[in-house]
Order: structure tokens, then sequence, then C-alpha cells
């Protein structure tokens, strides 16, 4: 069962399940964005809340991990859905502010919540996130993503992104998709926020705010908006780059800033554009047949694209 | 007055124009036509500075253009009615012609211009407050062609100008278009009413796909078997 | 009873009378044409039927049944499908998933079905295929599958709307304008394919300003101006109509 | 109790106002150029911190620093928006908003790093401007000449950009630039200088708002920028994001309705009321308080 | 990346022989960086002192790693100095949430914490290898409450919290205890938010209650701008009363006149240097040209605390001098005389309530703290 924990060093398995955890937020967060079109600068508080929500039933209640992984990511979809019925009517940048404008407000409530600690929050979480059931329910969330992404709800969404008033014509309910997809987006954000606590072991509503949002849309947007593999290869970079350039100390988000901005603008589709998952086998199997024949050549292409 | 000299465009892979050369005298209609993808509007875009070429030259008035800004193409007197309209949704009617006439100076000039636009197509009078955004096509497509009229170019590039008008209308644009040629304005007109076009033009050009396959008189083209088959409809 | 049937359908924007009392029946089986000069109302009249903008008044019904003040989606699933005057395709999906769009409300599985993926949605998403290759291919694009929509000349992309708009099984098609843009040839073959369709059993209801193309497909045509029907009839009648004649057509047409 | 409401009132409106400077700026790069700014707040804390070194390491004048302030980050502005916007100009949105993120995250760290990382105070106000006076308007609701100031400084701006953008040749262009690059081009417009000129301004008017809010709130900071810029965002899209007088009212409405939440003793949730004032206004008006609505044409 | 960095380990590894890391964990560049920033200079200040002797013989080595206060950032730094830098010790966060999050990595890593600052409670409780360091607000807040009701005979209080800060809300719940058992009369009880600039509304609020005193639980940027804005709206005669987040020199950089006469407690005082202190004052005006605050002598401290732990046990070794760091007592630091309890919880001794004069802390009274 544990076969994984301990395999590697502490340092590093701290570092995997931490980027495991920001794929499965991203991976939420471009189902809303990239797929759908609809921006929110909010997604840290359904982070926020499948966090408390599973320190709670953990803590409070003593119930097992699995429950409160559950219970995190039902909790937050609930949010998720009250929020989205009045918000997801707005469109564009309105709909951002209101997303950004929720994540303020329950920041501001749980500060004068006692229940939950209030700015002290809730320490001595147990800590049950392993590598290994951050692995298992990364997997679990991309293999959703990417059958969602070519059933019919996928279609659907991204004819949603592309003009919503053409899609309607076409039959489909624009806002009870959208709003089944914030359901989806922010069960799997609940679910990062339970591997969240049982790791981190403290919360502070602090942690949960507008730049926490911010970083996961920055790893959504680079990857590529919509691309399942994009969106994972953003996460794993952003987690890494602040990690790799620990050496430059003080200077650190400094670079950080400026590369963001570097990368936007020689990839401003994002690494890895709209790839999908589906191209990505396809072109890498291709280049793998390719090389066998004509190793050398492909050596230089191999780099890009 | 207008020399293209062996330009070509390409879009990425997409190979919209090889080679292409033409010429619009002074005081010329020229009809450009071809069908759909041949690459007539990406040849009023690359004189308007839309797109540059990879190669070949531009010359206007005997200068080199091809490396010009769209907004120093404006300011030499060459002015566009785009494809598919393109007004300024959000502006109203009157503001769309005001920009129209941005390069000029002439204050009192221009509100004459506005008032003759407006007896030309009294629909857009009575929308005049309204956003451009809202206007029907056809509406549409008239503030266009206003609005280019408004700069009073030297050379108007006009992009499927009757494209959603009403036959009425039709008729009446393609009278307009004789019309300021007579008061001294050069026109490059694309169009795929070839009929009408050929009807009103000099000479013409035939396009397919990215490469001019006829040229000569219009005439001599609207009666021309290959150009009847292909483009009138018989 | 007629298939739909506007009954002083009204609507204004602001002070605006975009559509001014206007009745219209268009039997089943028929091309009835809908003429006027520009910003009479034509696309307005469309946008009323599949349920963009309610009316301000009147009734708008569809087999009997009142459709006004409903969602476009619930329309569209009644069996009324549409084209854009201005091409409103989804850019960045490919040909053939813009068709299986148009299937939608064909079709039934949810989010879960998706994630799950029960044999039953695999049957369905097989069905959505095939019935979108065929609406392809009857309007000439089965080549084009797999392009992104985008990437479509002009008259193509005219055509992919037609095809998307099939795709949901219509029994009246709504078609803006489908010929504008195109040269003749591809206006001739647009004239068969579309007669091919009436073939099929559906109804089509048009707007198009090219006269020749209207009287030479429609069975009725009825004309607006200023929002206001002046004319309903067959082709040839509503074509020497002196009130048409002097709004619209004016004195050299064809 | 009454009393308490035109303080309070006051103390709201004051608040407001300063929200309301950094606001017009914000709404105007949006209206042109559809780009939530996100390194405006920035541009600000950069204009407060030139126009306090201006004033305390090169003892000029405060006019001077002010102006000062503009003029640099007037540039920077432009030179923000070549190296980072203007490449990202024919992509989507998100690809600039994440660059202006980078922006944002790469000045206020740099000023971290010059400035440190603890406040710094501004000089006192009657030092550099005038001795703080206040009036009792009524009830004991009191005003100062420093309040009164910024007030009327947000109010001319105000009308101002409005008029500038409403009437004259290059507010249109620039109106026009916002909806269509292709096609203001084909007017003859200059895109890049239209926009150039937007960031100037826009940039001008958040170094302004800087050095005004600096002296008022006595102190700054190297993240000052995110915190009131966040402020300041919401502002402009209550009253309707792109729309000037939207920006103005919608700082006012935001600062009046934190100081009730305040005055009822809410304060711990001052926040809170703040962005649920915005959600409420637009879920009755989905284009905030002076947004005018597109009806969709199809 | 990867590649580069475990090469680079590998070259550390063999050089830590002449070596003693400490690892600094702490906030450069995210909102709490001033508490950060100034923690590590005092650390570096340390160090070099250290250095000049060498501890065991051997260099003490800062390894810093900014965490931007993110948990997530902290705990991975943890895990990277005791897997990766193998450091002996680790000078952690000054605030308690942060602290939380790394003690129990550091402790079942069997490396020592030590917090230069938190205050919140359950910290030295996570397990054997976590300590701090720093003056506990249970003692500084009452003794301060009892001094402002019952010397100076103010009755009715004011209280303000920042509601977003943990060790506000903390501080704010012992003075709430504190002057109700010292018979004072809270009248109005208001938040505030670190960050806010604007407290209009708020003093308004406090005016109207005709408050004696203002007791404010937070930290001096907020402190001064509140005391600002009360003298701006004319309450001319009623002073701030707080904790040792006050302790900045930025508080009357920020207040101006308007905090003089404001009353704070603490455990370090640069304006009440005593032998020790008087030469660390001196040496930090020479090396960074200003006046050190609580946080630079909470970072000198902690790592001098490690170090005499370390001579004392001889030993680098964690697992070693951490049963010689438990035993600490009578530690004469610059931020007060440390002796640690059995359970590793700091006594600080004594305890100083300062006033602010002509912009400075100027002592008021020396309270002694019970050694039990
Ligand atoms: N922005 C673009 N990106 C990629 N390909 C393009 C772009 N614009 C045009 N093309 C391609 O270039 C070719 C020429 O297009 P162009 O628009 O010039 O044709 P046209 O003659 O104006 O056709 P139409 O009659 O449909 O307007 C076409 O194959 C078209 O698909
Ligand atoms: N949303 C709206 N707001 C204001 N006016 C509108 C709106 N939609 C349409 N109109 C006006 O209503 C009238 C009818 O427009 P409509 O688009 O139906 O015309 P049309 O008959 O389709 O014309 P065309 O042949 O030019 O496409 C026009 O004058 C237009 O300006
Ligand atoms: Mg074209
Ligand atoms: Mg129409």
């Amino acid at each position: 069962m544990a076969f994984l924990d301990g395999l590697l060093p502490a340092y590093y398995e701290s570092i995997i399940i931490t980027v495991g955890i920001y794929i499965i937020l991203a991976l939420g967060l471009n189902l809303i964005t990239g797929v759908t079109g609809q921006l929110s600068l909010g997604h840290a508080a359904y982070l926020c809340i499948g966090a408390y929500t599973s320190a709670i039933v953990t803590m409070k209640f003593g119930l097992p991990f699995i429950v409160a992984l559950l219970c995190a990511g039902v909790v937050s979809a609930l949010f998720g859905v009250l929020i989205g019925f009045p918000v997801l009517r707005l469109t564009g940048d309105y709909l951002a502010i209101c997303t950004l404008g929720f994540g303020e407000i329950l920041k501001s409530v749980l500060f004068n919540m006692p229940y939950v600690g209030g700015a002290m929050g809730m320490a001595g979480i147990p800590p049950k996130t392993t590598l290994l059931n951050t692995v298992i329910i990364a997997l679990l969330v991309i293999i959703v993503m990417i059958r969602m992404e070519r059933s019919r709800f996928g279609r659907s969404l991204v004819a949603i992104r592309e003009d919503e008033i053409a899609s309607e014509c076409m039959g489909i309910d624009a806002f009870k998709y959208k709003l089944q997809m914030f359901a989806i987006g922010t069960f799997t954000a609940g679910l990062g926020g339970a591997l969240w606590a049982h790791k981190i072991m403290v919360l502070q509503p602090r942690d949960f705010g507008f730049m926490k949002s911010i970083e996961i849309l920055n790893m959504v947007v680079l990857g590529g908006l919509g691309s399942i593999p994009g969106t994972i290869l953003g996460a794993t970079l952003l987690t890494a780059i602040p990690e790799i350039l620990r050496f430059s100390s003080e200077y650190r988000m400094i670079i950080y800033g400026a590369l963001l901005v570097i990368m936007m603008i020689f990839r401003p589709h994002g690494l890895m554009g709209n790839m999908n998952f589906n191209t990505l086998v396809k072109r890498t199997f291709k280049r793998f047949n390719a090389g066998a024949d004509k190793e050398q050549k492909n050596k230089k292409s191999g780099m890009e694209g | 007055m207008l020399n293209i000299e062996n330009i070509d465009v390409n879009y990425g892979a997409i190979r919209a124009l090889v080679q292409v050369s033409l010429e619009v005298n002074e005081g010329e209609i020229v009809a450009l036509i071809g069908a759909n993808g041949a690459g007539k509007s990406t040849t009023l875009r690359s004189i308007s500075g839309l797109v540059k070429p990879q190669s070949g030259k531009i010359i206007f008035e005997g200068q080199e253009i091809q490396n010009f800004p769209p907004h120093k193409v404006v300011e030499i007197g060459i002015s566009q009615v785009p494809e598919g309209r393109r007004v300024f949704p959000l502006m109203t009617v009157l503001e769309n012609l005001e920009l129209g006439a941005f390069t000029r100076k002439d204050r009192a000039g221009i509100k004459e211009d506005i008032n003759n636009i407006f007896l030309r197509f009294p629909r857009l009078e009575e929308r005049k407050q309204q956003p451009a955004g809202t206007l029907s096509g056809g509406e549409q497509q008239m503030l266009a062609i206003g609005r280019a009229l408004m700069s009073k170019p030297k050379l108007l590039l006009m992009d499927e100008p009757s494209m959603g008008l009403a036959p009425m209308l039709v008729q009446e644009i393609f009278n307009i278009v004789k019309e300021i040629n007579q008061t001294g304005t050069t026109i490059l007109l694309v169009e795929q009413n070839a009929r009408m076009a050929l009807s009103i033009a000099h000479r013409a050009y035939v396009l397919e796909t990215g490469s001019l396959v006829m040229s000569g008189l219009a005439k001599e083209l609207a009666e021309n078997e290959a150009v009847q088959k292909a483009y009138l409809g018989h | 009873m007629p298939l739909l049937e506007l009954n002083e359908v009204t609507i204004k924007f602001g002070g605006l009378i975009a559509v001014d009392s206007v009745d219209l029946t268009i039997e089943k089986g028929q091309i009835q044409a809908l003429i006027g000069p520009n910003g009479a109302g034509k696309s307005t009249v469309f946008n009323l039927v599949t349920g963009i903008y309610p009316p301000t008044s009147g009734t708008i019904s569809f087999k009997g049944q009142t459709i006004n003040g409903k969602k476009p989606y619930n329309i569209t699933k009644l069996g009324i499908a549409r084209t854009f005057q201005n091409i409103r395709l989804f850019n960045e999906l490919t040909v053939l998933d813009n068709v299986k769009i148009g299937r939608h409300c064909r079709s039934k599985a949810g989010p879960f079905g998706g994630i799950i993926q029960p044999p039953s949605v695999k049957r369905e998403e097989k069905e959505i295929e095939q019935r979108s290759l065929e609406c392809l291919r009857l309007m000439d694009l089965g080549d084009k599958a797999e392009e992104l929509a985008r990437n479509l000349p002009y008259g193509e992309q005219r055509r992919l709307e037609i095809a998307r708009a099939m795709a949901s099984d219509p029994e009246i098609l709504l078609l803006d304008e489908p010929a504008a843009g195109m040269n003749p040839q591809e206006k001739m073959v647009l004239v068969e394919k579309i007669k091919k369709i009436r073939e099929m059993g559906l109804t089509i209801f048009l707007v198009e300003h090219d006269m020749k193309f209207v009287m030479g497909i429609s069975d009725r045509v009825a004309v607006l101006d200023y929002g206001k029907k002046i004319a309903d009839g067959p082709p040839d009648a509503v074509q020497k109509n002196p009130e048409v004649i002097a709004a619209y057509l004016g004195k050299e047409v064809i | 109790m009454l009393s308490n409401f035109f303080v309070q009132l006051m103390n709201g409106i004051a608040l407001g106002s300063t929200y309301a400077l950094i606001a017009l700026g914000y709404t105007m790069v949006y209206g042109i150029i559809l780009l939530i700014n996100f390194a405006h707040g920035e541009i600000f804390m950069s204009g407060a911190f030139v126009g306090l070194i201006l004033v305390t390491v090169f003892h000029v004048h405060i006019v001077i620093a002010f102006l000062g302030a503009m003029l640099f980050c007037m540039i920077m502005g432009v030179i923000i928006e070549k190296i980072a916007y203007k490449p990202l100009r024919r992509s989507t949105r998100l690809a600039a908003l994440i660059s202006a993120i980078g922006v944002s995250i790469f000045l206020s760290n740099l000023a971290n790093l010059i400035f440190g990382a603890s406040p710094t105070s501004y000089p006192p106000t009657e030092e550099i401007l005038f001795p703080l006076k206040s009036f009792e308007l009524f009830a004991g609701a009191q005003v100062t000449n420093l309040q009164i100031l910024i007030i009327a400084t947000s109010a001319v701006l105000m009308i101002i950009l409005q008029y500038f953008i409403k009437n004259t040749r290059i507010g249109k262009a620039m109106r026009a630039t916002s909806q269509d690059y292709d096609t203001a081009a084909l007017m003859g417009i200059n895109v890049n200088r239209i926009i150039s000129y937007t960031f100037a301004i826009g940039s001008s008017l958040a170094a302004a708002g800087g050095v005004l809010v600096g002296i008022y709130f006595g102190v700054v900071k190297y993240n000052m920028g995110m915190l009131i810029g966040l402020k300041a965002f919401t502002a402009a899209v209550l009253g309707g994001i792109g729309s000037i007088p939207g920006a103005m009212f919608g700082g006012i409405a935001l600062g009046v309705g934190e100081m009730f939440a305040v005055a009822i003793g809410l304060s711990s949730y001052r926040d809170a009321i703040a962005f649920g004032i915005l959600i409420l206004v637009l879920l009755v008006k989905p284009t905030g308080l002076f947004g005018t609505e597109i009806q969709k044409k199809v | 990346g990867c590649g580069g960095q475990s090469a680079e380990n590998g070259g550390e590894q063999t050089a830590a022989s002449d070596v003693i890391k400490i690892g600094f964990l702490g906030d450069l560049t995210g909102d709490t960086a001033s508490y950060g920033k100034n923690t590590l200079e005092g650390m570096k200040m340390a160090a070099e002192e250290l250095n000049a002797d060498g501890v065991l013989g051997k260099q003490i080595k800062i390894v810093e790693a900014d965490h931007r206060y993110d948990k997530a950032e902290a705990a991975n730094i943890v895990q990277k100095f005791i897997n990766e830098d193998k450091v002996s010790a680790i000078v952690g966060d000054p605030t308690t949430g942060i602290t939380k999050a790394t003690a129990p990595i550091s402790n079942q890593g069997e490396v020592v914490q030590i917090s230069a600052g938190s205050t919140g409670p359950e910290v030295v409780e996570i397990g054997p290898y976590i300590f701090r360091n720093t003056l506990l607000d249970a003692v500084g807040g009452p003794a301060t409450m009892d001094y402002a009701i019952n010397e100076l005979g103010w009755k009715n209080v004011a209280l303000i919290t920042s509601v977003n800060n943990d060790f506000s809300v903390g501080l704010s719940k012992i003075f709430k205890d504190a002057i109700l058992a010292n018979g004072g009369n809270i009248v109005i009880e208001e938040s505030v938010q670190d960050g806010d600039t604007d407290f209009s509304g708020q003093v308004s609020n406090i005016k109207g209650k005709n408050p004696d005193f203002i007791v404010f639980s937070g930290y001096y940027t907020e402190g001064g701008l509140i005391m600002k804005e009360v003298r701006k709206q004319g309450m001319n005669d009623i002073v701030m009363v707080g904790g040792d987040g006050l302790q900045s020199p930025t508080f009357w950089e920020l207040g101006g006149q308007a905090v003089e006469g404001s009353i704070s407690y603490c455990g370090f005082s640069p304006e009440q240097p005593t032998d020790e202190t008087a030469k660390f004052i001196e040496d930090f005006k020479a090396k960074y040209s200003k006046d050190p605050d609580l946080f630079h002598a909470q970072g000198y401290d902690a790592v001098k605390i490690i170090a005499a732990a370390m001579e004392k046990a001889q030993s680098a070794d964690p697992k070693v001098f951490r049963d010689a760091m438990a035993q600490t007592k009578d530690f004469p630091g610059v931020s007060g005389i440390t002796t640690f309890r059995e359970n590793r919880e700091p006594i600080k001794s004594p305890v100083y309530l300062l006033q602010v004069k002509d912009q400075k802390w100027s002592l008021l009274k020396k309270v002694p703290v019970d050694m039990d």
C-alpha cells in the first residue's frame, strides 16, 4: 500500500505532493476558465472551503480522511453552486470581480468565526496526505478531466466559451451547463483543499487570499488555456520555479514576475497552446516512431512544441 | 497611381498571394474578382498595410508603401471599406462617421460631408445616435461605406460593398461608386457581384487561388466565356 | 394547422419599433422567404422565433404550441434551427465538433455519463458522430471534418452553419442570408442543397437579398418594410406588387 | 446618532474619493485596451515613492514633486506597455492579464528590495502642503482641507477625462481603438501612439493619486498597490468598468458603504460588506452603476 | 534544474564538516516581509560575531529561504533544510501560523527549531525539538493592563483588534481578560485589518464613547496610523496602550507627535540599554545604520542561544545539543533574559513597560517575572 512512501527523500516527496495538489487545483480552474471561458479570480476560496471542511470533519467529528475528502469536495461544490447561481449570469470581467469578491468575503467571514479559530485558524490537523493518496487523486482528476473533455458535456462547454448565443441556439442551456461545470470545478478544488489541509496541518484564512487564486490562474494560462497537459505542465513549472529560484533569495519574486511576462510574450497561447491529451499522445508517438528511423534529425526538433 | 509588383503573402503555411502584380491608374475604376478564398481581401489588406507582403513592392504615386503602417497609408490618401463592415459597435453612427474623417482638419467640410452621406443613406440619419453594433446588417454596410468616404481618399479600396444590401441599395451603391469616381476618386473594387462590378469598371483582374489569371478591359472580360462561366453564373 | 405562426408580433427597442404587428403563417414543407429593405426587421423576426428576444407583444406558435418567452435552447429542441447573418461558428472547434454541437438537443449524456462512459453513452456518441458526418456530407464538407472552423473560406463557413443547424433534426430551418458573400456559381450549388433539404421533408424559412435566388426557390414570399408586413404571397405576385417595388426591389431587378 | 451618521458619511466620502482617484486611471486603461491592468496599483505605489523621494531627498516643492512623480510614472507606464502588453495585443486577453500580473509582482518586489518591507512615512502635511484645517459642515461632520483637495481633484479629473474621451479627437480615437485595432488603423489612427497616450495619461493619474493618497494617509509601502489597487478596481467595476463617472461614483459608493459597515459596528466585516455591495449591485445591474447595457444583436 | 541542484547539494555535503548550518525560515517577499527581513538581519549579525571565534571551531552559516508567507512553501523549505542542507537548527518564523505548519516537520526530523517571535498557544507542545524565545503575551499583557488601570487610574477602554492578524487576536483576548480582572470597563471594541490605512470610521465610533485610553493589540504600522487619526479627530489627550507589536521605530515615524505618551510592554528596548544590549545596539547601528527593533533582537538572540547550547553540549548534532538548549537558564539575550521551562516555553524577565517620550521609548517600569 504505502510502497510509494519513503521511496523518495522527504524534500522531494513534499514538493511532489505540493505539485500534485496544485495540479488538482489548476485542473479545476482550467475547466472553469480554460475550457468554459469563465474567468474566475477566486479559485482559492474553494480550496479554502475544502481545506476547512476536511479539517473540521477529521478534527471535530473524528471521521476518517476518506470521508473528509468527500465532504470537502461536496461542500466546496455546494458553495460553488450557491455562488455560481447568481454570479454565472454575469459575463467577462464582471464575473471575474465577483468571484474575487466572494474570495474576500469568505476570508472576512472566517476571520470572524471562532469555531474555526478566526485569524489564528485551525492547527494540529492530522497529517493524512501522503504521496500515494495525492498521486491517486491527481490521476483520478486527470482521467476525469480527459474523459469529460472528449464527451458531449465537454464539447458543449467549449461551445459556450466560443459563442454563448450560438450555443444556446444549438440547444445548450448555457447557464445550467455553466453551473454544472462550476460544481465540478469547485468539487475538484475541494479535494485539493482536503489534501492541502492534511499536508500543511495548519489553516489560516490569510493563506487563501487573492494572490493564491492568481497563482493557480497563472498555472492555467501559462500552460495553455483549456489544455489538460498544458495545465499539468503549468502547475508543475510554477511550483518548481520558485523552488529552483530559491538561491536568489529576495530577488526570487522579482525574477518570478519577470519570468511570467517573458513566458507570456514568447508563448502567448501558453506553453502547450490548446493541445489536448489526444494530440499530445499522437505527436509523441509519431515522434517516437519517426525517431526509430531518423534519430539524428529528430533530436533537434524534439526540443520544441 | 498604384503599382503592385510581384507581391507574395503567406499566412503561416497558407500561401494567400503568389507573385501578384497589378496597377490602378488615376481616375479608373478597377475591379478585382475571384472565387471565395482567392486572395482578393488579402490584396486590399496588403495595400492598406494590415498585412506585410513577404516580398514584392507596392508603389503609390511613386512612393514605396509596402512597409507603411496602416495609418500612414490612410494619410497619403488610401482608404478602405473593409470586408465584413467592421463598424465600431459601441460608438454611435455619427461618431463612426466622424472617425472616418480622423485625418481631416476642416470642420466645416466634415460637417457638410456627413450631411451628404445622410442624404445618400437616409436610414443612417434616422439611426444617427444608435450604437452601430445594433444596426441591421445592411445598415452597417451603409455606414462602412459612408465612413470610408469621409476621409476623401485619392484611392478608395472597396471590399464587397454590396454584400447584404437590398437590391435597390445595391444599385445605389454602384451609382455612388460611379459618381465618386467621376468626382476624381480612383477606385479598386472587390466584388462577388461580378456582373455589376464589370458593368461599371474600366478594367478588371481575375484572381484564382492567390494568382492573377486574367486581366483586361472590363467589357471584354464580361464577354469572356471562362469568366462568364465561373463568375457570372451562366 | 400551420407549422409556424406569428400573430401580431411586435418588438420595440427603446423607441424603435423593429417589428410591428407582423402576422405570418408557414405551412409544413414550404419554402417561405422573408425579404425587405435593410433594417426592415427580418433578422429580428428570426431572433424572435428562436427566442433570442421575447416579443413585446403578440404570440408565436409552433405546431399549435405557443413558444414566445421560451429560451432558445428549448425552442431548438422543439424543432426550430437557424443560421446567422453574421456567421457565428465555434471557431476553435473542428468542423465535425461544430456539427456535433448542433446535435446536442437530440442527445442527453450529462457530465457523469461523460466521465463514466457507460455503453449507452458510447453508443450515443457514436450516433452523434455518424449523424454529424451525414450532415457534413450533405453540405459537401465531408472532407473538411478535422479542420478548425475558423480556417474555412467564407462560403464553406456558411455551408457549415447549415450543416450544424441540420444536425438538430429540425422541422423548420431558418436561414439568414445564406448566400451572402457567395459567387453565382456557389449560389447555384446552394440552391440545390436547399431544395434537397426540402425534399427531406423540412420546412424552410429564408431571408435573402438575392432576388434571383429568392424568387427561384420560394413557394411564398413575405415582405417587411419598417417592421410592417407589406405583402405576402407567391413570388410572381409579390414581384409585381407596386408597393414592394417602390420600397424594396426598385425598377430593374434580376 | 444622526450626527454620527454625518460624520461617518464624510469619512466615507473622503475615503471613497481616494478610491475614485485611482479607479479613474484603472477604468481609463480598461476602457481603451480592455485590460485589467493589474500593474496600475504598482504604478500608483511607484508614484507615491517618487513623490516622497523628491520631497525628502531632493527637497523640491510639493507641486514639483507631484509633477515629477506624474512624469516619471508616465514614462514608466508607456515603457511597461511597450514591453509587457504590446506583444500580446493580438493574443487572448488572459495572456495580457497574466503579463500584467507579472509586471505587478515584479514592481512590488522591486520596491520591496529598494525601499524595504517596512512602511515609510510621508512628511506631515503641514510641512509639505498646508496646515491641516478642518471645517465643521453640519452636525459634527468635519471635513479637512486635505479631504476637500482630494475630493475636488477627483471630481475635476473626472470631468476633464470624461470630456476628453467623449469629445476630443484623441478621445474618440481611443474608444475606436478599444473596439477594433485594425479598423481603427484604417481610419488613419496611429494605434500604437494612441495606446501610449492612454498609458501615459492613466499612469500619470495613478502617480497623482499616489502622491495625494500618500500625503493623506501619511504612509507608503511596497505592497500598498495591491491593497488599495484591489479596492480601486472594485470601485471601477462597481461604477461600470470603462465609465469615467462610474469610477468616481463607484469609489465613493464603496467608501461610504465601508464606512457604514464600520459605523454600525461591523468593522470586522468591512471587506465582506464592500464586496457584498459590489456583488449585489452587479446582480441587479450586471454592467455596474454607470455601465451602459448593450443589447445583444445577433 | 533538478540535476544542478543535486550536484550543488552533493558539493555542500562534503564541505559540511567545517560549517554549522542554521536555517533561516522567514518571509522576505510576502506580506510579513518586514518581520522576516529584520529577523534575518539580526541573525546575520549574530553569526558574524560568533564566527570571529567560531563555534566548536567551526563557522556558522545561515542558510536563507524565503517562504513569502506561503505555508506550503514553508513546509517544503523545512524539508529541504533537514534533508538537503542538513542544518543543525532552524530559526523559525516569527508568526505562529507558519511555525505551526513547520514545527511538526522539524520535530519529526529531529532538528531543533526555535521560533523567534511566535506567541500563540500550543506551539512548544508540538514536540521536544520545538522552542521559542519571545516575551509571552500572557505575561506582558496583564502586567500592562494592571499598570494602566490600577496605577494610572484609567478605567474606560476602547479595545482595537486587527482581525486578520492572529497575534493581535490572541493578544486582544489576553488584554480583555486582564482589563476585566482589573476592574476596567471596555466601552467599545473595534476591528481593523493589517494593511488598512484608513481608520476614520473606527476612530469616529471610539470618539463617541469617550474612553480613557485605547488598547491596541496589533502592530506598529496600524498603531501609528490609528493614533494619527485619533489626533486628527480632535481627541488630544488619550494614548494608546499595546503589546510589543508596537515596538518599532516605525511607530513614531508614522505616528509622529500623535504617539507621544503611548505605552507598551516588551522584553527588549533599544532605549533601555543594559550591558548586553548597549553593545548590540551600537554594533547594529554601525552595521546597518538604523535602529534595531524587536525582530532584529529576537533573530540575534535565537542564533546566540543555539550557539551557546552547542558549545555547552560540545556538539552541533541537534539530537545532542537539544538537551543542553532545553536547560538554558538566565541566558543574557538582548531581547531579555531567557530561561526555558521544562516544556521549552521561555520565561523572560524582566518585562519593561515603556512609554514614548520625545519620539523614543523611555522606561516607565520594570516588572520582574516569577520564575515558575
Ligand atoms: N488571417 C488569416 N489567417 C490564415 N489564413 C487566412 C487569413 N486570412 C485569409 N486567409 C486565407 O487566405 C486565403 C485568401 O483569403 P482572402 O480573404 O484574401 O480571400 P478572398 O478572395 O477575399 O475571399 P472571399 O471572397 O471569401 O472574401 C484563403 O485561403 C484564406 O483562408
Ligand atoms: N438590439 C437592438 N437595439 C436597437 N435597435 C435594434 C436592435 N436590433 C435591431 N435593431 C434595429 O431594428 C431594425 C431591424 O433590424 P434587423 O437586423 O432585423 O434588420 P434586417 O431586416 O435583418 O436588415 P438587413 O437586411 O440589413 O440585415 C434595424 O433598424 C436595427 O437598427
Ligand atoms: Mg474577401
Ligand atoms: Mg438581417
